[in-house]
């Protein structure tokens, strides 16, 4: 098995994301991350086979992400997720909770709080 | 292929002995690890506080100056972490689960008597020692201080 | 005839973490046979004596959980299985949990155990169809059928 | 004379049909336990249920309700009476129809989406198992000109000699009838399906412990008629057919319990074909020996 | 919009033993359109690392789910192992290969019995379930609980299994794969079972791969894919087939669940014969400080632990993405055109664990 | 003397309601005219019954030749014109082949008549218990309906203003129509029958192309060029009796037995006629097409009387069919139709066309029953005639009730109707009840078929009535259950219905209910005398006496539910909860908490299964089977014969 994690830049992510469709990859899991210095990552996990091939970029959070899920179609739950807990805007989902996944009791818990930024 | 696969077990079973045990009529048997609540012998119990503080839950409270040891059973989740964690080994994991109720109880538990002297007799011991550095401390501040009006 | 030979049971996880929810159903296999005592998992609120509830009420399971309890006939009584359900258990910080099932509906017996185990769960019935008995004997008083019981705040047993 | 008999009978219906049906509950749940290989509740746990359901409160969800499952009630009630007051056959099958509209209309007056579902799967299991009675009560009349049930039991061989076959498909639909699994579709007493509890979902309380009422006597109806088959002028024949009717339950109970549930179409095709085949060719060679005969 | 039936479908619902939710949009009984929903168990204990410290977040991670209870927690040590370069002892990984196919067996008869109860068998989900218990025996009996059984911790096991319990697990297993025999034969070979398993909820290995499917699911299409063959614990010693099935449908998944349930039986076997003696656990020091992603093979299928942190107590991030969370896209292609009477089945042939998708 | 001014009272009323334009003057006119009309009938049958035909007599008419003579010219030109009409019409759609279907079937008894082939001093006419009891169902169903069609078309062109208003030529054809029904069930030499029952197509075929849309045309014509093919049938089975046989009536026809050879040949003719007229399989596809008419020629032509019509004629023939092929090929072309078109009726969820394939499965079970040529199995045949004119009139009425008030006819719609239009649910019950329930009078009537098939030995049939009427329960009860959902907070419907249309619904209500209590009556006083007289036996009762206390005792108890509910419920403390949602309802019994957390009204249908019962699936397929077998069995029948 061998894992690979590539650093990319918001803008590049569709393109990316279809380039590693193209080499035959599975989504595994995308993930949002808080990033204590202000703004978020989000770490996409393709697997091919038993091999491992991540991609990360960071956010703002200001504007919205595009949503992978025309390339990979099981990408609108982990998206809606990311939308839910972390506040995030995801454009272009191909199943839009708005909102409604977790309705949770505070919303987007895992966002930055303004009197917590440190 | 076939149907009716089941049929000879279902008629074995309705001629056989239940599998059901027979609970509450009989004791349930427990293993001899099993997890069922939190003891504390208060003979050994330090009040030492790690046991709260490990506590995931946070089901156990330590009160030093009312010198007890309290737990809430409805909040404890048998995860045994108290009990590995305790330095004097007091804390044991009983077999029994705690019992249902109609309300959410906590128990506390009073320090022994003897082991309440031991207490007294550390905290008393810990005094001494308190003071008798506090006393060598001054000796040695005087010490510094003489020995600083000295040079 | 008692209301207590034949409890029908309802089950709804309010969010619990599985281990209460298939030790309840593992109640009802060949092992623990709840049946034993009346019990039938009905699965339909409008049939059910008892309700159980596993695990804290969160934000979205608290509507259902309210509204299946209104729909069940007098008397009912409620069972909250599992310290999730009792307090919140290891979760009881998370922000989308309310806490024990008391937060909700008022409970009238509490299992603990984590997870339950089916014996605590056989004795949690064996009290509450004790309970059932006496509020049907409340409710033959009463005019009204409300009769609540249980939601008592913790109490201190010292020994 | 006869009009004392058939009024003892029926009164001896009223009576100890819902113990008779409690009793055969009694006996499905314990048996049932066993196959499970659990202890299972006592013999007496029907009584119980049926007891409590009629203490607690009655909740509805409207009015129109109770008074359908009151309807259903005493139609079923009713159709029994004719049964044991030795009246039509066919007549019985068609209050019984009759009656369980009542319940099916309950159900949908509830407007809520498993009622309805069960309402209509009920409507369902009635359009598979109706051939079936009906041919039941032809084979009756066949094996013994008639279709009195007074007249039934007073010929000289029970009618199982000549309607073997219609028996069978008889027993195949009270598979149905019972809803037991393979075809507990539209409702069954442990809720563990698509449908939640179908037909009874929002039947509560003690409105509920009427509908069951109304099922104990329907049972011990339909479980008369299966006995039907065992019954001629000897005495004797009445032992027998309480022995067969255990049986029979026995076969019910075992099928329920090596069975799984199948869906509506392999119910319907299945319950048709075996009326088809049992029934109608019972009761075409039926026609032919009486052609022959005559 | 023609003669449509709009239902909802859980969050109570018999067949549900955990609340999920449906919007199904029925055609007489043919479902044409389903919309789940989660979030019924969502409590949120991903963030709960901000209030527990890295080791106490173990009993969390047991917790996000009870049945495979063990796997979390030791995917969650698994991860903080890797970014903390911890040696586990052989004897405890071991161990901890015992325990995974243990919970794997405990797992996968519960969902047989499940299954069996979500097409209205009875005794086949009592039968299932009275063999179970005798694996919950072996768990108690080990480690103190039925289900939750904190045996795990960071840097190793928290209490040994002693030999002699092993031999005495070897006699219960050789009971239970008698007991089993004929549950699976009714599963596998009854003709009205597989007329309700066989063709219902068809999906192509093009369609799971293209979907993300794990697990059985994954192998119910054909697909050899197991992710205990990266070699964690201690599969690498351990020789094991892959259990896949070309069927495709509900029957393949149920094929691919009994035969790994005998599978487990063989690997516990194998670790028994194998497993040294020696120390459980290794003293740990320190705080992690680095991100990891353990990806393991539970009894719904892979698992993803990742986690980050910075040198603290508290870790910074921990994320879980569970098998079930992966099926759930695959869920609803299958549910759009089945029959009613389908739901449950093809809601249970993803074996739902909605409490660890939600967290 | 009141037979003659009936019919043309009626006649002279269609020309009346033709000439009158006022829409309100015509109104009246029509209810005044209906309710004499349905006087004069009534008298007619009492005086009919007084003068002896109770006794097995039967009042035939033998008018002195001249006058025959002169009918005879009269109907020579009538039936010119209708074929004249026909080919004007049909040139103008460019539907050639009903010109030469019509040609077949006009020219030939026309040279019959004009060559004076034709047998001649017959009785003409001829009144009998059967008669009395079609004039009671023509006389009131038709005149209630009329009343009924003065209100519903009012309606019905606010509703459609893209159909041209032409109701007095509606009302005119319905009385035109009424007439040449009333001809056609007295007449009985076969001729003049001919002339009426040509009429009635004809009639039938301009309702249908009432609001002259392009699918109204094409059915209308389907109408006509099946019901045309059936007049040819009619036609060779006259010549065949006059030419071969020198029988020129009915009665000559049925006296000479079923043994007598070459019978067999018109018997059959005479079938193909009365099936097609009864819309049986494979003819039955015209039926559906009607449905396009507005309802109170529905009601009143595709339902009660004029497919009757060919029931009617199997009716009088049934003691021919005993044993031979004809009534081999009705029994099964009538136990099959009855099956499938029930099975076809699952599938329908607009309410007119369940009713129109539920009219022709029941038509089906009628010819089933007149097929067997025992008199046990007519008796149930005009059982069913009866009843079902009824109770299917009462339904269509109240469907079309529904459609002007609510805008929609389907039965999905109707959901919830106890709660937002009650009077109309409690009306629609009972016509459905009447329908298929117990003790309610379709039910009795296929009982005692039930027996009759069962007496004859007749397997097939006995297994397409099990099979048949289990399937129409099932669709007529999920229709009844859509009517009972209980919607909470809903609307009512405002009740624009007419209270003339009220009035004639309840009539029927009334009825319906009457004629439960009253069949047992009106088995021994009419239907029994004269099955007697045809089949030449005495015929026993059908239905026991017990049987018949117990059907009163359930009719009784079903009157008295509601009381007895209401007395019953009065007084229980019930709590009402919201109906289970599986624990996500949205604050009421409608709407639940959706995936997205919105709110979702949740609704629910009836099963249609499409897949099983749909027209794609079945229709053809059974239309295909029964052209077979109604050709195989015609031709073997026929070579036989020769
Ligand atoms: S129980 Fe143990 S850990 Fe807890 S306070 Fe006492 S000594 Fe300390
Ligand atoms: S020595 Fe250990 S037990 Fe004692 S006070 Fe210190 S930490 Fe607590
Ligand atoms: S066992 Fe766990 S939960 Fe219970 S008191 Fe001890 S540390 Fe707390
Ligand atoms: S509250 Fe927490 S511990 Fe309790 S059930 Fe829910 S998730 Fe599990
Ligand atoms: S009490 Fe324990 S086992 Fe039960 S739900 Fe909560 S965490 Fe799970
Ligand atoms: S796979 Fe699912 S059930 Fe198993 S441990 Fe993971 S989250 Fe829990
Ligand atoms: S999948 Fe999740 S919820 Fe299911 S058993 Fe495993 S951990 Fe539990
Ligand atoms: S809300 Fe009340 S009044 Fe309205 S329909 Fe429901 S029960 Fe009747």
């Amino acid at each position: 098995m061998e894992s690979i994690l590539k650093e990319i830049s918001e803008e590049t992510l569709l393109n990316e994301a279809q380039a590693i469709r193209a080499e035959g990859y599975r989504l595994i899991q995308i993930c949002a991350t808080t990033v204590k210095e202000g703004g978020y990552e989000i770490l996409y996990s393709f697997g091919k086979g038993y091999d491992e091939m991540s991609i990360r970029f960071h956010t703002d959070g200001k504007k919205p992400v595009q949503s992978i899920s025309h390339i990979f179609s099981p990408a609108w739950l982990y998206e809606n997720e990311i939308h839910d807990l972390f506040g995030l805007d995801v454009c272009d989902m191909v199943l839009d909770f708005r909102g409604g996944l977790y309705r949770t009791s505070v919303k987007a818990p895992f966002a930055h709080k303004e009197e917590e930024t440190k | 292929m076939s149907g009716l696969n089941y049929t000879a077990r279902a008629l074995k079973n309705l001629f056989s002995k239940p599998a059901t045990t027979k609970y509450p009529f009989e004791p349930a048997d427990f293993k001899e690890r099993t997890r069922g609540h939190v003891e504390n012998d208060m003979d050994k119990c330090i009040l030492c506080g790690l046991c709260q503080m490990k506590c995931p839950t946070g089901a156990i409270t330590v009160d030093k100056t009312k010198q007890t040891w309290s737990i809430r059973p409805f909040s404890c989740i048998q995860c045994r972490s108290c009990v590995d964690g305790c330095p004097k080994k007091s804390l044991s994991m009983g077999r029994k689960y705690q019992e249902p109720g109609d309300e959410k109880i906590t128990k506390t538990f009073d320090l022994s008597d003897s082991q309440k002297e031991v207490l007294a007799a550390q905290a008393k011991a810990a005094a001494e020692r308190a003071a008798a550095a506090k006393a060598a401390m001054e000796a040695k501040k005087k010490a510094e201080a003489e020995a600083a009006a000295k040079a | 005839m008692k209301m207590s030979k034949s409890p029908w049971l309802l089950h709804y996880d309010a969010s619990s973490c599985n281990g209460c929810d298939i030790e309840v159903l593992a109640s009802t296999t060949p092992r623990y046979d709840v049946e034993r005592f009346g019990v039938i998992n009905t699965g339909n609120p409008k049939h059910a004596d008892i309700l159980v509830v596993t695990g804290g009420v969160n934000n979205q399971t608290k509507m259902v959980v309210k509204q299946l309890y209104s729909q069940m006939p007098d008397p009912k009584v409620v069972i909250a299985a599992g310290i999730c359900a009792c307090d919140g258990g290891i979760f009881k910080e998370c922000y989308n949990v309310n806490g024990g099932v008391d937060t909700v509906i008022p409970v009238d017996i509490y299992v603990p155990g984590c997870a339950v185990r089916p014996e605590a769960l056989i004795d949690g019935v064996v009290k509450a169809v004790k309970l059932l008995d006496e509020k049907r004997e409340a409710m033959k008083n009463h005019a009204s059928c409300e009769v609540h019981y249980g939601n008592t705040p913790a109490k201190e047993v010292k020994k | 004379m006869r009009m004392t008999v058939v009024l003892l009978s029926i009164l001896i219906y009223l009576a100890a049909a819902p113990l008779v049906g409690l009793a055969f509950e009694g006996y499905d749940r314990v048996v049932s336990a066993r196959m499970q290989n659990r202890k299972g509740p006592s013999f007496f746990q029907p009584l119980y249920d049926l007891l409590k359901l009629f203490q607690k409160q009655s909740i509805v969800v409207n009015r129109v309700q109770t008074a359908l499952v009151i309807g259903f009630v005493i139609f079923t009630i009713f159709t029994g009476c004719i049964f044991f007051a030795g009246g039509d056959i066919l007549l019985v099958f068609f209050a019984h129809s009759l009656a369980d509209m009542f319940l099916i209309l309950a159900a949908y007056s509830a407007n809520s989406p498993y009622s309805s579902l069960g309402a209509q799967r009920e409507f369902m299991q009635t359009m598979a198992y109706e051939p079936m009675t009906l041919l039941t009560a032809i084979g009756f009349y066949m094996t013994c000109g008639s279709f009195n049930v007074s007249d039934v039991i007073q010929q000289e061989v029970p009618a199982i000699v000549r309607a073997p076959g219609i028996f069978l498909g008889f027993c195949f639909t009270l598979l149905i009838i019972f809803r037991k699994s393979p075809f507990d579709l539209a409702t069954s007493h442990h809720a563990h399906q698509e449908m939640v509890k179908g037909l009874t979902q929002d039947l509560a309380g003690n409105i509920y412990g009427l509908q069951e009422l109304g099922e104990l006597y329907a049972s011990v109806q339909m479980l008369s008629v299966a006995g039907l088959f065992f019954i001629c002028k000897n005495p004797l024949s009445y032992v027998v057919a309480v022995v067969a009717v255990i049986v029979i339950y026995f076969f019910i109970l075992l099928a329920d319990n090596i069975f799984p549930r199948v869906k509506w179409e392999v119910m319907l095709s299945s319950t048709w074909v075996v009326t088809f085949v049992f029934g109608g060719g019972n009761f075409l060679i039926l026609t032919m020996l009486n052609i022959a005969g005559k | 919009m023609g003669n449509r039936s709009v239902v909802p479908f859980g969050p109570q619902h018999p067949v549900l033993p955990e609340p999920i939710h449906l919007d199904l949009v029925l055609e007489d009984e043919k479902v044409v359109d389903a919309i789940p929903s989660i979030g019924f168990i969502h409590r949120g204990l991903e963030k709960l690392v901000d209030k527990k410290d890295f080791n106490e977040m173990v009993y969390v991670a047991e917790r996000i789910c009870g049945i495979c209870s063990f796997g979390h927690g030791f995917g969650y040590c698994d991860a903080v192992e890797h970014i903390m370069n911890i040696e586990v002892p052989k004897r405890a990984d071991y161990l901890r290969t015992i325990f995974f196919e243990l919970s794997r067996m405990h797992s996968h008869i519960l969902w047989l019995g499940l299954m069996a109860d979500a097409f209205g068998f009875e005794s086949l989900f009592m039968d299932s379930w009275r063999v179970r218990e005798k694996i919950l025996d072996m768990f108690e009996a080990a480690t103190g609980g039925r289900v939750i059984f904190s045996i795990v911790k960071i840097g190793g096991m928290r209490r040994d299994v002693p030999n002699e319990m092993l031999r005495e697990f070897l006699k219960s297993l050789d009971d239970i794969e008698r007991d089993l025999e004929i549950i699976i034969r009714t599963f596998l070979n009854d003709r009205a079972v597989k007329g309700r398993l066989c063709g219902v909820g068809v999906l192509t290995p093009e369609q799971v791969e293209e979907l993300g499917c794990c697990g059985p699911y994954l192998r119910g299409s054909g697909i050899r894919r197991d992710t205990r063959k990266l070699g964690y614990a201690a599969y690498d010693d351990i020789e094991f087939d892959i259990v896949t099935s070309n069927d495709c449908d509900t029957y393949g998944r149920s094929y691919v669940r009994a035969m790994e349930v005998l599978q487990s039986i063989s690997i516990i076997r194998q670790a028994i014969a194998k497993i040294p003696d020696g120390p459980v656990d290794t003293v740990v020091k320190g705080f992690p400080n680095g991100e990891y992603m353990t990806r393991i093979e539970q009894p719904r299928g892979e698992a993803c632990f990742y986690v980050k942190a910075s040198g603290k107590k508290f870790i910074d991030r921990l994320r879980v993405r569970t098998p079930t969370f992966a099926n759930i896209p695959a869920l609803t292609q299958t549910l759009r055109g089945c029959d009613l009477a389908d739901v449950p089945i093809l809601v249970l042939a993803i074996d739902p664990c909605i409490s660890c998708t939600e967290r | 003397m009141i037979l003659l001014f009936l019919f043309f009272f009626t006649l002279g009323m269609s020309v009346l309601t033709a000439l009158l334009r006022d829409e309100k003057i015509r109104g009246g006119v029509v209810i005044v005219g209906s309710i004499i009309m349905m006087v004069l009938d009534v008298l007619f049958c009492v005086w009919a019954y007084l003068n002896g035909v109770g006794d097995n007599k039967v009042l035939t008419f033998l008018p002195e030749s001249g006058l025959t003579e002169k009918c005879t010219y009269v109907f020579m030109a009538g039936e010119l014109f209708l074929f004249s009409l026909i080919t004007v019409l049909s040139v103008k759609h460019g539907k050639y082949h009903c010109i030469l279907l019509s040609a077949i079937g006009t020219i030939p008894v026309l040279w019959l008549d004009i060559t004076h082939k034709a047998v001649e001093n017959l009785p003409m006419l001829k009144v009998d218990d059967l008669t009395i009891l079609m004039f009671m169902v023509v006389g009131i169903v038709g005149g209630l309906i009329s009343i009924y069609a003065v209100g519903y078309l009012h309606d019905y062109h606010i509703h459609h203003k893209d159909v041209e208003n032409r109701s007095q030529y509606f009302q005119a054809l319905l009385f035109l129509f009424l007439t040449a029904m009333y001809g056609l069930i007295t007449s009985d030499a076969l001729s003049w029958m001919f002339f009426f029952w040509e009429i009635t197509s004809t009639v039938s075929f301009l309702l249908i192309g009432y609001t002259k849309k392009s699918e109204a045309v094409t059915n209308s014509f389907r109408a006509l060029w099946m019901n045309l093919l059936g007049g040819c049938g009619f036609m060779v089975a006259i010549l065949y009796c006059a030419l071969v046989m020198h029988i020129g009536s009915l009665t000559e026809l049925v006296e000479a037995g079923p043994r007598k050879a070459g019978i067999v040949i018109p018997v059959v003719f005479l079938s193909l006629a009365a099936i097609t007229k009864s819309a049986q399989m494979p003819f039955s596809r015209w039926l559906l097409g009607a449905m396009v008419a507005p309802t109170p020629s529905s009601a009143l032509l595709h339902s009660a009387t004029m497919v009757k019509a060919g029931v009617y004629l199997l009716i009088r023939i049934s003691p021919l069919f005993a044993g031979n092929l004809g009534g081999i090929m009705i029994t099964t072309i009538g136990g099959f139709t009855f099956f499938a078109a029930s099975l076809l009726a699952i599938s329908q969820s607009d309410g007119k066309k369940v009713l129109a394939y539920s009219t022709i499965s029941n038509l089906g079970l009628i010819t089933a029953c007149a097929g067997v040529g025992q008199p046990a199995a007519t008796w149930a045949a005009i059982m069913l005639l009866l009843f079902h004119a009824v109770s299917k009139s009462l339904m269509f009425l109240a469907v079309g009730a529904v459609e002007n008030a609510t805008g929609s006819r389907d039965v999905e719609d109707m959901h919830g109707m106890v709660v937002k239009f009650p009077k109309m649910a409690y009306v629609m019950t009972v016509g459905i009840c009447g329908m298929f329930l117990a003790p309610f009078g379709m039910l009795v009537a296929k009982w005692a078929a039930l027996k009759a098939y069962i007496d004859s030995n007749n397997v097939m049939l006995v297994m397409f009535l099990v099979f048949g009427s289990a399937t129409t329960m099932f669709y007529w009860g999920k229709w009844l259950g859509k009517l009972y959902a209980v919607l909470h907070q809903s609307e009512r419907h405002r009740d624009v219905v007419h209270k003339s249309e009220w009035q004639v619904m309840y009539c029927l209500t009334a009825l319906i209910v009457s004629l439960c209590a009253l069949f047992p009556m009106i088995g021994t006083v009419f239907v029994q005398p004269v099955l007697s007289q045809s089949f030449g036996q005495t015929v026993g009762t059908i239905i026991s006496d017990n049987d018949i206390r117990v059907m009163l005792m359930m009719l009784i108890m079903i009157g008295l539910m509601p009381v007895l509910a209401a007395f019953l419920i009065r007084n229980r403390k019930e709590k009402m909860t919201m109906a289970y949602m599986a624990g996500v309802n949205a604050g009421d019994d409608r709407h639940f908490i959706d995936s997205l957390g919105g709110i979702r009204p949740s609704y629910l249908s009836n099963w249609y299964m499409e897949e099983w019962f749909g027209e794609k699936r079945i229709l053809n397929p059974s239309l295909y089977l029964s052209a077979t077998a109604v050709t195989v069995m015609m031709i073997v029948a026929v070579g036989g014969a020769l």
